[in-house]
């Protein structure tokens, strides 16, 4: 199982804050988990499309290659406006 | 030191307390405070939101305030951020550098607060006349 | 604002004064405060005492405050210099600047304690277990 | 009459904060009149040769070559060492 957590105007868009989910096995980086979760019906395609959200694994700011393995929690966040 | 609060905080007791914790040692303290505009974008606000990601947040407030004590001499810091609904004119942001000298002080100062409005995992939510809307990245301040 | 004083001044209140009278305008609140070091140039500092030119010291923190004012947006600023004795970790100066933008509270704050301490006439005679001396430029903070 | 002020070491060392003096007739900017005050004993003659003194007029602070006129403040001190 995966942790996905989605923050902000995505969390919005998406109508949850978190779940969680079966890694699929074919499923090794962050690229493809997003892609997979875009096979979902509207609005998962189009509000995972934008560039500017940022992911982070395990609570760290990551690169879409970035490796996930079960038991990870993930999270994507459109940019921080803190402060 | 930081903290992730959705009270408010008291910027004259943090500044005292680090003053005692420094005792006659720090000779320079610089604070930033963050406050809830009632105008952002030419909008009047009457309620902002701030969203956050608990546990992520905390790291990297620490990692900042850790890099500024390694690029700094800092006798102390500390990092003060609320979320939950706030008013105009209410507290966001507290940044406290505390040093020898006061360049250190300034530019710590305003690194910590620069990096956590980029690298922090905070959202600001504002109520309009119209409506919510998220804040854009550079659109407040 | 400028005030130049014996007694102490209270951080949070100034800070606070000025919000209230920012009320929703300002964002960005930026402070410094200067305290007295127990060590200076290596020597232990018992006490501390602060000789100024009376009336000429006024002029010089409003002109210095004025033209952070004509430099940057500033919705409040403000200058506090004690003199008299002090003792280590006491206060001696208050800069505060408020600005809609955090980058122009930081520059005109640091402009003001700069320039504050290049051009306002005051002067600082430390008391050390040998006696007493008179501090000389760059060799305080 | 000018008034004259000392402040600081400088004060510590001619033993004296400040005077009235009538102005010579033959004094016309500062350093004419800081030269005439060099004409009294020590240690007047050497504190004010130090280089570093800044000196005000009217509680501004001026060029040696500044014109001094009866009725004015004028006043030495060294580097101000504030805030």
């Amino acid at each position: 199982m995966v942790h996905l957590r989605y923050f902000a105007s995505l969390r919005e868009q998406l109508g949850t804050g978190e779940e969680q989910v079966e890694l699929p096995s074919n499923i090794t980086d962050i690229s493809g988990l997003t892609r997979w979760l875009q096979t979902r019906e509207e609005p998962w395609k189009s509000a995972l499309a934008d560039s500017r959200l940022h992911v982070a694994i395990n609570q760290e700011i990551v690169r879409p290659d970035a490796p996930v393995t079960d038991g990870d929690e993930v999270a994507w966040f459109p940019p921080v406006t803190g402060g | 030191m930081i903290r992730v609060q959705t009270g408010d905080f008291d910027v004259g007791a943090e500044l005292e307390q680090l003053r005692r914790d420094n005792n006659g040692r720090a000779g320079a303290m610089v604070s930033f405070t963050g406050l809830v505009r009632d105008i952002n974008a030419g909008d009047s606000v009457s309620e902002m939101t701030l969203e956050h990601y608990p546990g992520m947040t905390e790291k990297a407030l620490e990692k900042i305030e850790q890099q500024a004590n390694t690029r700094w001499e800092l006798t102390a810091s500390l990092i003060i951020h609320r979320v939950g609904a706030l008013q105009p004119d209410d507290n966001i942001v507290l940044v406290i550098a505390a040093s020898k000298h006061r360049k250190q002080a300034f530019q710590a100062c305003e690194f910590m607060i620069d990096t956590l409005k980029t690298e922090a995992p905070f959202w600001k939510k504002e109520t309009l006349p119209e409506g919510t809307r998220w804040v854009e990245p550079g659109q407040c301040r």
